[in-house]
């Protein structure tokens, strides 16, 4: 059961990333996104962070991939690329080797790592899971939220001001500038 | 039930983040003026950021006497050490910040851009700085991070009228959120590894872990990815490319923001992550970090041999700093976790705080020269300045000197500092390296100076648009130089100061 | 009265100094008669010294007298001290003596010339830095006056300096005796080294004492025979002598034929001590070369046409003979040739001065003859110099001349022989010059044209002033033989009076067959030189004979010829060789670090394209190297 | 210790350049005025310092010693020995000489400015005991050096003072390293706590061979490039020629003087093994130099840079004497380093003359300047014959100490080296027959006599050259006990013993 | 049967795997396209790999503390793209239609 779920959501992410990645028109770029976004979410489900799911859904695939759209429509940037032909010169072996890089590597240590005993428990990655507190999933965010990590949270309220304050600065108009002569 | 466990959140010691809390204070001051009342002149909104900045430092100071009364500690649930490096830099930091404002004050003007809203980026920005300094947990690291580069971007595409300034906000941006998404999934490595995110469960998990598991790829590949992320903020080679163009790019002042404030927050949470939170690890990333150092001194300073643009001599200029910063930081990695501290990491505070106003000072002098629209940086721009503007020249002289590393500047003392870290840990081959490099490095100072005190004029000079010194970009730069002075004379305090500041340090405590 | 000796050097100092602040207020020819008063003060002076010494008993006849401490460094300890000896003494005599009769004569010769008072000034300080040399108590201050010699030398020879001629002359005397002056160095350190002092006094008790050892004897010998050739002129340093003929005719009198270039002769008997503990072969070198120079020069002065360069190739063959002299350990007879070689050769100097003066500066014996009459006293004079020269009895040339041959015989009969052909050859071209000078039919009429700025030309007397130092001179020549008389030995007095000095080196010869057959010796001498003279006057009077003048030897073999060419070709490009090896390979080397430095920049700056995505690329190499480095290489292995 | 006259002797230019530069623009004459005054005062200091000197003290006089940068052991350290008296009494003689006699055309201010600022420095660099200290001087005069280069040099003067700038740069940056590795091992070694003091480390600290010899090498880089040691010379010719004249006659006078200084009192001071175990490619260096660069300069076609090149020559003497390691031979190259300043100082001040009269430095462009100007003839003769080394001039007694001493230890070089005498000779006697023999053409014969004012600014030094030649004792007496006591210093960290000559034979002396 | 199943039983490290296979897939998107928002995209597509990571972990450690992490990525990501559209949408108002590969003018 789990397999099969695990299959089908793996196969929505990554299909959808590639889709992201080759599909030449930007809108349906943003929308493989959202494919994938949706897998990731299932698998949220599947790892029990319900709370983590419904975020995901909501502000991801809802807000920012909206967000994408309206922009690509609002600037009409929605001509398509085209993928075949790369006007850099070395851009793109370069661009496959640092993939099959980057993927063997991390594969590799996470492959090696499964086996090492991890934090607290004597017992490796792929051992049975430690259940914590059956306490539900949100209050336990909520508590953490406001427990250990009350001072990012805090701090997150700061990033939200500048990703504001940013909008309104960037989003005057060049020819119209305000402030006394 | 319900009633049984109301929540009660960790205690807040509000006194400890006061620093954070005054520049927050002004910036939402600031917002709030910008959105609500008509405008003020141009010049109230700087003295307001420059204020803040000043009582965040006062009160800065303050804490520190109270940590060496006190001790070090970690405050508001773990997440902020409140320890006097973290108090160093934000001194730094606000310093940096002040001369930044003054700048940004006459800059603003002569371009005719406005708005409070600069303003409080730079403080939000510093926020993010010192928080990178001050916290004591990998994801409030990466949260101050995004805090700093959010702001960081906008700022440098904040000149509407320069496209290259926007052109550099979309590199930048672009890079930088590549580069923060490699740190952040470092950071989730580490949590698997660790268990945690806080620093001092990780420092914990470690010490008693390594030594029985050597090879556990899965903190290696999380400590390379969060090296990667570091790197890329502190501009070394290879993750430098983006420098250049972002610091050619930006408005002036915001260059001068970026490579003093932008640079000590990264060096500060470089010197958290791996020489505090990472020393199981250090004889696995010392070899990385003495690479870096090596291409980062040699590469940087040899790119800045051609280049034509000041800003971005001064650029690459910078890089060859960061390499020598990081043989700093090499050089704390040799004793990290120890209880016997070296001077690596109280040589890097020193060099960081002295270069911060340095680097501050020079930009000024670039923004000036630059004129109206910020366009004029060629060295060409700079023929004759020793006979129009002499005293500016004089200023950009001792500047340039101390960037050099010459001596009675604060720039030789900065060096001899990081030379000496790496010398007591015996990695001479890398001090030979980066004094060599700096030898590259001086050539573009030296060409610097030549246009302005030797070079022939040529036709047309007289058309160019005179230079002009506006009374608060004037007393910056005058206020950078003294300090650069200052310093390379008595530099004693300062020292002492630092490795004050390192003793200090939460985790470097015995 | 000898603790004053450092009077003898000051009058000349004197004399440098007005002359050098006032010279041009004086003038021509106040500046002459202040410079030749100083030199005679300084005579005078030298005779009170002798008059003192010769009244000690000859043991006592030594005495130093140090003015300061000059070069006091650790065991090295150097006074500016002056030693008085019977040596020294007689070389003051006659530097000073013939010193001031050659400036009277210069303020003649000079008179009209446009330096006159710096001719003066080089000159005064000639004679003190010569002076200097020979009363230097330890070598150092010798060489003090021997550098000092040297310089004055090079101001003289290009005194003419608009010359090339006359500069590049003195640049090359100066070189030359550079060379020379290596030589004397090393010998100094030698000595400090062996000895511990460079005192004449310190070497030559050492030497006799056994305390140095033959082979640091034989150093120190050479090595000072390296300077004294190249200062006196031998083989193969002797080059910049006949061109030092450049220099005016008193210079070429006073310091090219009387004192300057036996400098050397002085320099190797003050150390006869050192010689005679050095191996056999060294003295024997020395006779050699001194031969060999004589015989080279000698035939070399056959062939030339120029008044001076017959007489510079005689002096050289004449200073041959010193060496040879000291080669065979006749120290008395060297001092005693150098001597009178200084009468007779500083007067034919004059006397051809004066010829030269009278014919309007032309120096071309082809050009000249039956002078006698013109100029009468001049004539008579330079005949006597002649005679003396070419070793005819009474004049003094024959007695210091035979007094060598004698010990040449006793050391070894081929010098002997061979020193006779040198003695022949010298009679030989002596007659020739005199018999082109003064005798034969007049040729400076066909000299018409080129003189005819002087109107309708005859060659004149000199002036009185320029006569008299010749008149003293020749009865010296004549009468200069009396100092030291082979028939008794109560007349040698010039041996007795050097005996203390000499005594340790001097060869004693009184056993050997050549002593006690001297007088069959004289007679071959008269023979040879009466010989001589009749050959030369077969051939230019009695025209039986062609005369045999070769190119060869009228290019002095091509020695110098092949010398100038090798400097000026081989030498010099391999000088310009070395010169643009430093600034090409060496400096590139440097600009190449340079121009690497650059090439690297504009290299590495291609890869700042501005395209993002490139940059993007890049970083993810550089994080697939850190994540090779730190999970493969760290991690896993 | 009453007045401090060392540290009197950095502060009085520095302030001298101060004021200097806050004069007006409007005032040129105070300016020189200032100017003047200061460096004369510096003067007097220096003289001063000479006449209150302690003959029979070995050690360093007039010390003054305060901390400085506690944390790091840094302290501000001065002091004077026989070494270094002279050096500074020569600085002292040689910058008023040209703040007053060689005029800068332009920008007198700046000039002046960076004239005492560079007198500062060289004064700070000859009498600072503590390694930072050095350092910060050594590599501060490349500052004011610099700019009076490029900013008053000649046609090629960016190319040189770059050249210059960064040559030596590359040399100190090894120097530095060498310094903290010294202060940092030598708290293992010996001393036990952090400290730069030169004494202290120089008497306390004892290293392992190979380490000193690592050091020692770092340190003789720097000094190489400085002095300039074949084959590290190259920026030499370029610097001295392009430079304005009075750069050349500092750089030549006393800039150079901190290499050989250097070697020294640093090199041989503080690592006195590695310094004999290196000596036999010292010595072979310096005959090589010596050689060279009288060659090298034989071929030169610019007055300037020949006499540029017969310094390379020079200094090679002076470094074959600090290597031969015998009283006469050090001594004689402390001599000697006075002797180069002055008699090349002044040849660069003639040759700026020349300039000044037909603005070429080019020998084939001049001819018969001796018939037109006799005295000034006179005058460059004396100063060529002191430079090559003739008897009774200052040349000499340097030049002869230093072969007789090196004799002792390393015969076959000094044989050699003695060669280099003879071409001395060769490549001055020629220049001067090109510049002043033979009949002056059109272009030469307006040539000026010596001025007044001219023959004033030579004085010091003709007067100089004469004396030291006929009377070195003065010298000499205040040189060699602290020669000694570095000799002394050397046998006892190493096995070295310095050879000693047999006893001179005692003879009759008159009674004086 | 079980054991096949417990064999076939998803492990953390398959969730690992796949989260490293979408930052790569990530990390090359951004290589390889020029449309800026395709690259947020791409960075978007990053972020949400290394969300997946955090979640499997924190599910594996039995710690909360990964899950609130995640959350707070969420936030800058969110505040991430703003800002970037922003910067977009100011560049390519003067620029319309402009890619990353247009905007090359600093360089060298």
């Amino acid at each position: 059961m789990e397999l099969v779920v695990f299959v089908c959501a793996a196969a929505m992410v990554l299909g959808g990333a590639i889709g992201v990645v080759v599909r030449s028109h930007p809108v349906h770029a943003a929308l493989s996104l959202v494919l994938t976004l949706f897998g990731v979410a299932v698998l949220f489900v599947a790892q029990e962070a319900h709370f983590l799911a419904a975020v995901q859904v909501i502000v991801y695939a809802g807000a920012i991939v909206v967000l994408f759209l309206f922009v690509i429509m609002l600037l009409g940037v929605d001509r398509v690329e085209d993928i075949d032909v790369e006007p850099i010169p070395v851009q793109r072996p370069l661009a496959i080797i640092v993939g099959i890089g980057l993927l063997s590597v991390l594969v590799t240590a996470v492959v090696q790592a499964s086996s090492a005993v991890v934090a607290g428990s004597g017992s490796g990655l792929d051992d049975a899971t430690v259940t914590g507190d059956h306490d539900s999933n949100v209050r336990q965010i909520a508590r953490s939220l406001f427990g250990d990590y009350v001072f990012a949270f805090e701090l997150v309220s700061v990033l939200l001001v500048v990703a504001v304050v940013a909008t309104v600065l960037l989003s005057r108009r060049p020819d119209k500038t305000g402030g006394p002569r | 039930m319900i009633a049984a466990d109301t929540l009660q959140g960790p205690a807040i010691d509000w006194f400890a983040v006061s620093p954070l809390l005054i520049l927050l204070g002004g910036g939402l001051v600031l917002l709030v003026v910008g959105a609500l009342t008509p405008r003020w002149p141009r010049g109230l909104y700087a003295i307001v950021c420059a204020v803040s900045a000043g009582a965040a430092l006062v009160m800065s100071t303050v804490l520190w006497d109270d940590i060496s009364d006190n001790g070090a500690r970690a405050i508001v649930g773990n997440a902020v050490a409140f320890d006097a490096f973290s108090m160093f830099v934000s001194i730094a930091i606000c310093l940096a910040l002040i001369l930044v404002s003054m700048l940004t004050a006459d800059y603003l003007e002569r371009e005719d851009l406005d708005g409070p809203e600069i303003y409080a980026l730079y403080l939000m920005a510093a926020i993010g700085a010192i928080v990178m300094a001050a916290a004591n947990d990998l994801l409030v690291i990466f949260l101050g991070l995004e805090v700093l580069s959010l702001a960081l971007y906008t700022l440098a595409a904040s000149h509407r009228r320069r496209l290259a300034s926007q052109e550099s906000g979309l590199k930048y941006f672009l890079l930088g959120g590549f580069a923060s998404a490699f740190f952040l999934y470092g950071v989730a490595l580490i949590y698997g590894t660790a268990g945690s995110t806080n620093i001092g469960e990780i420092v914990r998990e470690f010490s008693t872990r390594v030594q029985t598991e050597r090879t556990d790829a899965l903190a290696l590949a999380g400590i390379a990815l969060l090296v990667v992320g570091l790197a890329f903020k502190v501009a070394a080679v290879p993750f430098h490319v983006w420098t250049p163009d972002v610091y050619q790019g930006a408005p002036s002042p915001v260059t001068a923001f970026m490579a003093s404030v932008g640079k000590a927050a990264a060096f500060a949470a470089m010197l958290r992550v791996l020489v505090y939170a990472l020393p199981a690890w250090r004889d696995d990333w010392r070899p990385a970090i003495w690479a870096l150092a090596a291409l980062t001194v040699v590469i940087g300073s040899t790119l800045a041999v051609v280049q034509t643009d000041v800003k971005r001599m001064l650029a690459f200029s910078s890089i060859s700093h960061a390499g020598f910063l990081l043989v700093g930081v090499e050089a704390a990695a040799h004793t990290a976790g120890e209880t016997e501290v070296g001077t690596g990491v109280s040589s890097t505070l020193l060099y960081l705080m002295i270069y911060g106003v340095m680097v501050v000072g020079t930009f000024a002098v670039v923004g000036l020269v630059g004129r109206t629209g910020d366009g004029a940086t060629d060295i060409g721009a700079f023929r004759g300045l020793g006979r129009t503007k002499p005293l500016l020249a004089v200023g950009m002289t001792v500047l340039l000197l101390a960037q050099a590393g010459m001596p009675v500047t604060s720039g030789f003392v900065a060096k001899f500092g990081v030379i000496k870290a790496a010398v007591e840990e015996e990695s001479w081959v890398l001090a030979v390296i980066a004094m060599v490099a700096s030898v590259i490095a001086a050539f573009v100072y030296l060409r610097i100076m030549i246009s302005m005190w030797a070079a022939g004029p040529e036709a047309g000079d007289d058309a160019r648009e005179p230079v002009r010194i506006p009374l608060a970009s004037g007393l910056a730069i005058l206020a950078a130089v003294g300090f650069t002075l200052v310093v390379g004379i008595a530099p004693g305090w300062l020292v002492s100061a630092s490795e004050n500041a390192t003793a200090l340090m939460r985790g470097m405590l015995p | 009265m000898l603790d004053l000796v450092w009077l003898v050097p000051l009058f000349p100092l004197v004399g440098f100094v007005v002359i050098l602040l006032g010279g041009r207020r004086l003038g021509d020819p106040k500046a002459g008669y202040l410079a030749t008063a100083m030199v005679a003060l300084s005579f005078l002076a030298s005779v009170g010294v002798l008059a003192e010494l010769w009244s000690r008993d000859p043991e006592e006849r030594r005495h130093v007298v140090s003015l300061f401490s000059w070069v006091p460094v650790g065991s090295l300890q150097v006074d500016l001290a002056f030693l008085v000896d019977p040596l020294s003494i007689t070389m003051c005599l006659f530097i000073t003596g013939i010193g001031a009769l050659i400036h009277l004569y210069a303020t003649g010769y000079m008179h009209g010339d446009p330096r006159f008072s710096k001719f003066f000034l080089y000159l005064n300080l000639f004679v003190l830095s010569m002076l200097l040399l020979v009363l230097g108590e330890n070598l150092l201050v010798t060489f003090l006056g021997w550098e000092g010699v040297g310089a004055c030398s090079y101001f003289l020879i290009s005194f003419w300096h608009e010359r090339e001629s006359a500069a590049t002359a003195g640049k090359k005397a100066f070189v030359t005796n550079r060379v020379g002056d290596w030589g004397v160095m090393m010998a100094m350190f030698l000595a400090f080294e062996a000895v511990g002092t460079i005192s004449y006094g310190g070497i030559n008790a050492a030497a006799e004492s056994g305390a140095m050892s033959q082979t640091t004897a034989t150093a120190i010998a050479m090595m000072l025979f390296v300077g004294a050739a190249g200062k006196s002129a031998q083989l193969p340093l002797y080059l910049w002598l006949p061109d030092a003929m450049e220099g005016p005719t008193p210079v070429s009198a006073l310091i090219h034929a009387a004192t300057m270039v036996t400098a050397g002769v002085f320099l190797m008997t003050r150390v006869n001590p050192v010689l005679e503990v050095a191996a056999d072969w060294a003295p024997t070198l020395i006779a050699i070369v001194g031969l060999a120079t004589a015989l080279f020069a000698a035939t070399i002065a056959v062939a030339q046409n120029d008044i001076k360069k017959v007489l510079a190739y005689s002096t050289v063959s004449q200073l041959g003979f010193m060496f040879m002299a000291i080669g065979s350990g006749a120290y008395v007879a060297a001092i005693f040739h150098m001597v009178t070689h200084a009468f007779f050769k500083a007067l034919l100097f004059l006397g051809s001065g004066s010829v030269i003066h009278g014919m309007h500066h032309e120096q071309d014996m082809r050009k000249m003859g039956a002078l006698r009459a013109l100029m009468p006293v001049t004539a008579i004079t330079f005949i006597i110099g002649w005679l003396a020269i070419a070793g005819v009895p009474p004049f003094a040339g024959f007695w210091s001349k035979d007094e060598i041959l004698l010990f040449a015989f006793a050391k070894s009969p081929v010098l002997y022989v061979l020193g006779l052909v040198a003695a022949v050859l010298t009679a030989y071209y002596m007659t020739r010059q005199v018999v082109m000078v003064f005798f034969g039919e007049a040729r400076w009429h066909d000299a018409h044209d080129e003189h005819g700025a002087h109107g309708d030309f005859t060659p004149h007397e000199s002036p009185k002033i320029m006569l008299l130092p010749l008149v003293v001179l020749a009865v010296l020549s004549t009468i200069g033989g009396a100092l030291q008389l082979p028939f008794a030995k109560s007349l040698h007095h010039l041996e007795s009076w050097l005996h203390p000095v000499v005594e340790f080196g001097e060869a004693d010869i009184h056993s050997t067959w050549a002593y006690k057959n001297k007088y069959v010796l004289l007679a071959v001498a008269v023979v040879v030189a009466l010989a001589g003279i009749a050959a030369a006057v077969a051939v230019y009077v009695k025209k039986r004979r062609p005369p045999i003048e070769p190119v060869v030897l009228e290019q002095a073999w091509y020695y110098d010829k092949a010398v100038t060419d090798f400097m000026g070709g081989p030498g010099r490009k391999a000088f310009a060789r070395i010169a643009w090896f430093d600034s090409t390979v060496i400096d590139g080397a440097v600009n190449g670090v340079a121009r690497l430095v650059r090439g690297s920049s504009s290299g590495l700056r291609r890869t700042q394209s501005g395209f993002v995505r490139q940059y993007a690329a890049l970083l993810g190499v550089g994080v697939v190297l850190l994540l090779v480095w730190f999970v493969v290489i760290r991690g896993i292995i | 210790m009453g007045f401090p006259l060392l540290t009197s002797l950095v502060v009085v230019p520095a302030v001298g350049a101060l004021l200097v530069a806050l004069l007006g623009n409007r005032r040129p004459e105070w300016v020189k005025l200032t100017a003047a005054l200061m460096s004369v005062l510096t003067g007097a200091l220096a003289v001063a310092v000479l006449a209150s000197f302690d003959t029979a003290d070995a050690g360093f006089q007039f010390v003054s010693k305060h901390p400085w940068i506690k944390p790091w052991g840094i302290s501000w350290h001065l002091g004077v020995d026989g070494i270094s008296l002279w050096l500074v009494v020569l600085t002292g003689i040689l910058f008023p000489i040209v703040v007053l006699g060689v005029d800068p055309h332009h920008d007198t201010k700046r000039y002046l400015t960076w004239l005492l600022l560079l007198e500062a420095g060289m004064m700070g660099s000859f009498i600072s005991l503590d390694l930072f200290l050095f350092f910060l001087f050594f590599e501060i005069v490349l500052v004011p050096m610099y700019f009076l280069i490029v900013g008053w040099g000649y046609d090629q003067r960016i190319y040189a003072g770059t050249k210059f700038f960064l040559y030596t740069m590359v040399g100190s940056a090894f120097m530095l390293v060498g310094i903290i590795t010294t202060a940092v091992l030598g708290k293992a070694n010996g001393v036990g706590r952090i400290t730069f003091d030169l004494v202290e480390l120089a008497e306390k600290a004892d290293f392992a061979a190979s380490t000193g010899r690592w050091l020692f090498f770092a340190f003789a880089i720097a000094f190489a490039v400085k002095v300039p040691v074949f084959p590290l010379h190259t920026w030499l010719p370029d610097a001295h020629t392009q430079a304005p004249t009075a750069g050349s006659v500092i750089l030549a006078g006393v800039m150079l003087k901190l290499g050989t200084y250097g070697l020294l009192r640093f090199g041989v001071y503080l690592f006195p093994e590695a310094a004999i175990w290196s000596r036999s490619l010292w010595l072979t260096l310096a005959v090589i130099g010596i050689i060279y660069g009288a060659i090298a300069a034989t071929m030169q076609t610019d007055l300037k840079r020949l006499v540029a090149y017969s310094s390379v020559a020079h200094l090679g003497f002076i470094v074959l004497g600090t290597f031969a390691f015998t009283s006469q031979a050090i001594s004689g190259s402390v001599m000697q380093m006075i002797n180069h300043g002055v008699s090349t100082g002044a040849l660069f001040l003639l040759v700026g003359m020349i300039y000044e009269r037909r603005h070429t430095r080019q020998i084939a462009e001049l001819k018969g300047l001796q018939k037109v100007a006799p005295i000034f003839a006179g005058v460059f003769m004396l100063v060529m014959l002191s430079s090559i080394g003739v008897p009774g001039l200052n040349g000499f007694v340097g030049e002869y100490l230093v072969l007789v001493g090196s004799f002792l230890t390393a015969r076959w070089w000094t044989v050699v080296a003695a060669t280099g005498v003879i071409l001395a000779a060769l490549y001055l006697l020629w220049a001067y027959q090109r510049v002043f023999h033979g009949e002056p053409d059109e272009a030469n014969r307006g040539f000026r006599e010596l001025r007044l004012r001219e023959a004033l600014t030579l004085s010091p030094l003709l007067v100089l050259i004469v004396f030291c030649g006929i009377y070195p004792k003065p010298m000499l007496e205040r040189i060699e006990p602290s020669v000694k006591a570095l000799i002394t210093h050397v046998s006892e960290r190493t096995g070295y013993v310095e050879p000693a000559v047999p006893e001179a034979p005692v003879e009759e002396e008159a009674q004086p | 049967m079980t054991a096949v199943l417990a064999i076939a039983t998803p492990t953390t490290t398959w969730y690992l795997v796949l989260a490293a296979m979408l930052f790569t897939v990530g990390a090359v998107g951004v290589l390889v396209r020029r449309n800026p928002l395709v690259m947020f995209m791409c960075i978007e597509l990053m972020l949400n790999a290394v969300n997946l990571t955090f979640v499997a972990l924190a599910k594996r450690l039995g710690d909360i503390g990964g899950q609130t992490t995640v959350f707070f990525v969420m936030v800058v990501a969110a505040a991430e793209v703003v800002v970037g559209l922003g910067i977009v949408v100011a560049i390519l108002r003067r620029r319309p239609g402009a890619t990353a590969d247009d905007l090359a003018e600093l360089k060298g």
